[in-house]
């Protein structure tokens, strides 16, 4: 069941899906209990800013038909308050798992991004960076990871700032993720990570006479995940996995060892799980066992 | 980690349900605290093919092993948990969340409670009767829309009512009877849980008189343990998560009770 | 309730979805029951192509949470068969309802676009054309829908040959549908609809030892619809409707008066029922009798 | 259209349930039509968040007003309306689909059933011995995997029953019965329902034989009226609707009977 991905041993192929699982929340409702079946093989972190971000207005969530809208807005600490407070933490918590940590960084543009990957080179608690190109529910404009040529120039400009492991998690809002994958792969990727949520929105029951009915969620828009989106998942990652050469994280939808099974079997080397640890914090390691039977 | 619990009791109590699940290796759960709470079977494929996600419910009496919920259908997720049969089984997590603060020793406590808002307060005047330095015996303001929610308050002893109608006790507001009340002893601890509104007139009316009170929020939950960053309420210090930073926060970390902080009205 | 759209006055704005409601065989089904509760203010055909297809193999429909993933292939008579056989037995039984016909046609060049608008204009019976440059299900390639340039060159190029209301459907597998709307207005179109389905995939359950595990559908990958897509049609159906000042036909996992609703107080004119009509047949009056209350 | 009917009756009759619905303002079914059902409550949330569409039922058997239907449990669907209770509600659309031409009079008809297949073949045999001028006594054979599905058998008269295990009646395959029937009477007309490999068996054996054979196909379906185009099966003129070109088909329009035209294995 053991797996080698970019180099890191990994005790089995299930991970977490960034931004749905925080180790140090978690290490304090659960404490032991969470060590003694820690759910994931390696640990993703949220999305990780230059600047802080508070995040997007309340109400952030909505639950559609089997699956849930978000609009979170990448609330972190910011660059120096992860590298300051939370990786130290999130390091101790894992050593413990013995589970390697990627973390995840988004930036604007390539310089942006080229600094938080210059700074995640010094720190030795970080085995891998997974880049989050696919982020739709800020503000839109286009995601950079929604266009191949834009997508391949910005990896190759910031790939030799690190020497990490450099995961592309890809946006699923695009007209061929393949060709986005190859661009990621082209740029100098080590691999590459999907999906991220759908673009969606819901609007608030109650109409109001002012203003009629406005969004729900603060943020106006957000993203789809659960396994509304598993057979959109399968799809991509299939396509994806078809036409690049580096390793493919699949995740979308996973509940089960079947539906993780299902995209290995597409040629994912990796799964990760996100909102059914909503549902089970231990679904990972649930996941894992089952895929190991 | 998550349990699968058997329902032993499910009753109606006016416009509510007592569910009851037997929980013999659950950590005993401080008032305030809560679980989240899944039927086993046909969680989902109700309105609109919901619910998905587990639901977050206080936890309003436990005792040798037996965890009781007061629950009111607003929606699928309560509309499944409060059609649960004797013998069916339930997903639960918890306690989580950080209770209230008791009261130092002769300090007295008012509980002011809105509709289903009252649970985490029937936990707590238990424990409260059950303190031996409770020389002070807690005060209970309770507001309901009607007679039938007024059935709530059988499950606390010596609550003053209120309902919107005057169907029971005094007509108006619970926030009325709170009034008074701090006025005969602004050295009390106030403790709320209701909606938003109420949480909101509770918190200025203590601000102004500067009574301490601690409000058990509410909010649109994805998993309870922080993982999810959903749940969050504006503060003085940014958004905290209810789920871990509350949901019972002190009055003055807020500027005002967010819309959507509040129980089901 | 009556709503007029590209200059056709409707009873009320409930539509059917194109491909999901073949009004010959359900008059075959139901007979006068059909007509006496007729579920559509208009009428769209299944997607007519130049030549006859014969669709994909089978299987192809795959159960998803919440929602439908079909490879159907677009089957027709092609464009010939359906002038001759289909045309008339269509307009007859829409004459009784009082309800226009909207065609649906798709061509892989401008050029056989304009052929198949040639054949539509010389028939009174259609009132107007809907465009289908969207469709996921047949072999990849991108979708004339996916590019705004292609598609602004596209619809501006066979906007002549067509005198009656053209509506373009257009494919949510973009990354900016908002910016393929506006492309189609620029090139001429009177409308949208949106959206089809998403890209999407299944396995068959057994793993062969020879083959593995091979794609469930016949033809590999198909669209899905239904409930699981309501958020994301939300999400593109007011985004579109945003951006562009013709009228918008919103669809996507529609199955009740609120579902219409959301999808009107974002901008839409029209709401199509599309997987919801294979639940109940009577699907779309029901909506549209629910809207009027 | 669909209409909203009460459950009075579903109980096991060994691996199968017999569902049994009023439906007194229904249509009366040819044998071989089937309806589209779905449980008014829960339908959806099963496993992998399914059942969302309505499922195929061959009507198995009709009388004044009340439909019956055999189940057997193979997934979300079916596993729902086996669990239905008396006094919960189903909605059903039909009866759809072409049903099985009759024999001629003096012709024999051989029933040839396998597992739940035989449920369309049930209402036939009713039709064809309530039928004055059906002289000729059908010949009913039927084959199941194991005892607990021969129970099935008990729904038809004076059955020849094969199983693969051979628990009950022949050891072997219902198609070995098939070929000693038609060995005696080479001028019947057989009616067949089953799963693929014994359908495309029986066709291939009546095709040699130059004997009749009306398949009752099955298919995955979305719709039942010919909405979806997803139930096809390809015959020698192209892809057939099996939901309204079908059920029943002609065996000679067929190459081959295709592998996922069959009722469940
Ligand atoms: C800490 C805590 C303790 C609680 N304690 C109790 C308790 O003791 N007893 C009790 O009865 N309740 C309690 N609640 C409230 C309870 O969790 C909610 O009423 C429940 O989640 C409602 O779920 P539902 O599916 O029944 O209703 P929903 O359909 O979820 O509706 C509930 C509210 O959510 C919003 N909403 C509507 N549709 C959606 C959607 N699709 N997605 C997201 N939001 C939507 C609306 O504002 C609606 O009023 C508590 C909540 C929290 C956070
Ligand atoms: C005309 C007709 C008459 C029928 N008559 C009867 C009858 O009298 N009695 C009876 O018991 N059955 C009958 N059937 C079969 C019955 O309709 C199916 O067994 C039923 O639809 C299964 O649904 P399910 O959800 O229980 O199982 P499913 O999970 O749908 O599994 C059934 C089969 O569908 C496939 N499948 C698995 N998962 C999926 C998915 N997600 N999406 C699509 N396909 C999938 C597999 O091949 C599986 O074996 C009939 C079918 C037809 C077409
Ligand atoms: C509440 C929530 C927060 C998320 N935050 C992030 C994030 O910070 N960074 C990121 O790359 N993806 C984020 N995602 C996307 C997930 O990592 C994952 O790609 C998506 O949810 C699909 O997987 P799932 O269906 O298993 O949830 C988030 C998803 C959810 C539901
Ligand atoms: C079985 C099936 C067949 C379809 N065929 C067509 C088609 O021929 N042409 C087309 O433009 N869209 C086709 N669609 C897409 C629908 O018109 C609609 O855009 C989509 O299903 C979303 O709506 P819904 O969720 O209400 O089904 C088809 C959809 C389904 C499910
Ligand atoms: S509910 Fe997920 S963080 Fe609070
Ligand atoms: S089931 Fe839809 S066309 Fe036959």
């Amino acid at each position: 069941m053991s797996v080698s991905f970019c180099g890191l041993e990994l005790a089995h192929p299930v991970i977490n899906a960034s931004g749905t699982f925080d180790l140090i929340a978690a290490d304090t409702a659960f404490g032991a209990s969470l060590h003694a079946e820690f759910p994931f093989a390696a640990f993703v972190s949220k999305t990780i800013t230059l600047e802080p971000r508070e995040g997007n207005p309340p109400p952030r969530l909505w639950e559609a038909p089997a699956g849930l809208v978000n609009s979170i807005g990448l609330p972190n600490k910011g660059l120096e308050g992860y590298l300051a407070y939370e990786l130290p933490v999130l390091a101790e918590l894992l050593a413990a798992a013995h589970a390697p940590l990627i973390t995840n960084v988004m930036g604007s543009s390539a310089a942006e991004i080229a600094q938080l990957l210059t700074a995640c080179e010094t720190r030795v608690e970080i085995a891998a960076v997974e880049l989050n190109v696919s982020c739709p529910n800020i503000e839109t404009g286009l995601d950079i990871g929604a266009d191949p040529t834009q997508l391949e120039a910005v990896v190759r400009e910031v790939r030799p700032h690190s020497s990490k492991p450099l995961i592309v998690k890809l946006t699923p809002n695009t007209a061929d993720v393949a060709s986005c994958a190859a661009a990621a792969e082209a740029g100098g990727a080590d691999a590459v990570s999907l999906i991220n949520t759908l673009r969606a929105m819901a609007l608030e029951q109650a109409r109001d006479r002012a203003t009629g009915r406005r969004a729900w969620l603060g943020g106006s828009t957000g993203g789809l995940s659960g396994p509304a989106i598993r057979a959109v998942a399968l799809a991509q990652v299939a396509a994806v996995a078809r036409r690049v050469s580096i390793p493919v994280v699949g995740m979308g939808g996973v509940q089960c060892a079947q539906h993780a099974r299902d995209l290995l079997d597409v040629g994912a080397t990796l799964v990760a799980v996100g909102t059914e640890s909503f549902r089970d914090p231990c679904a990972g390691r649930h996941i894992a066992l089952g895929l190991h039977s | 980690m998550r349990r699968k619990l058997t329902v032993i009791g499910n009753r109606k109590l006016g416009a509510y349900n007592v569910l009851t699940l037997a929980d013999p290796a659950g950590p005993r759960p401080q008032p305030g605290q809560f679980s989240m709470l899944a039927a086993v079977a046909d969680w989902g494929g109700g309105q609109d093919e919901r619910p998905h996600l587990p639901r977050a419910f206080s936890v309003a009496r436990w005792h040798d092993g037996e965890a009781h919920y007061l629950l009111e259908d607003v929606g699928p997720g309560t509309h499944r948990l409060c059609a649960l049969q004797v013998g069916e089984e339930v997903w639960a997590l918890g306690p989580l969340g950080r209770g209230f603060a008791l009261p130092v020793a002769g300090q007295r406590a008012i509980l002011v409670g809105g509709g289903v808002g009252i649970a985490p307060l029937v936990i707590l005047q238990d424990q409260l009767l059950r303190h031996d330095d409770a020389t002070v015996p807690p005060v209970v303001l309770l507001g309901f829309r009607d007679r039938a929610r007024a059935q709530g308050a059988t499950l606390l002893q010596g609550a003053q009512i209120a309902t919107d109608d005057g169907a029971f006790g005094h007509r108006g507001l619970v926030t009325d009877l709170l009034a008074r009340e701090l006025g005969e002893d602004p050295q009390a601890v106030v403790y709320a849980c209701g909606p938003a509104p109420m949480l909101e007139a509770t918190r200025a009316m203590c601000a102004v008189r500067g009574v301490p009170a601690r409000l058990a929020l509410e909010s649109g939950m994805a998993c309870g343990f922080g993982a999810c960053f959903g749940c969050v309420v504006p503060t003085r210090d940014g958004y905290l998560r209810v789920c871990i930073d509350g949901p019972v926060i002190d009055a003055e970390r807020l500027v005002r009770v967010d819309a959507h902080a509040g129980a089901p009205e």
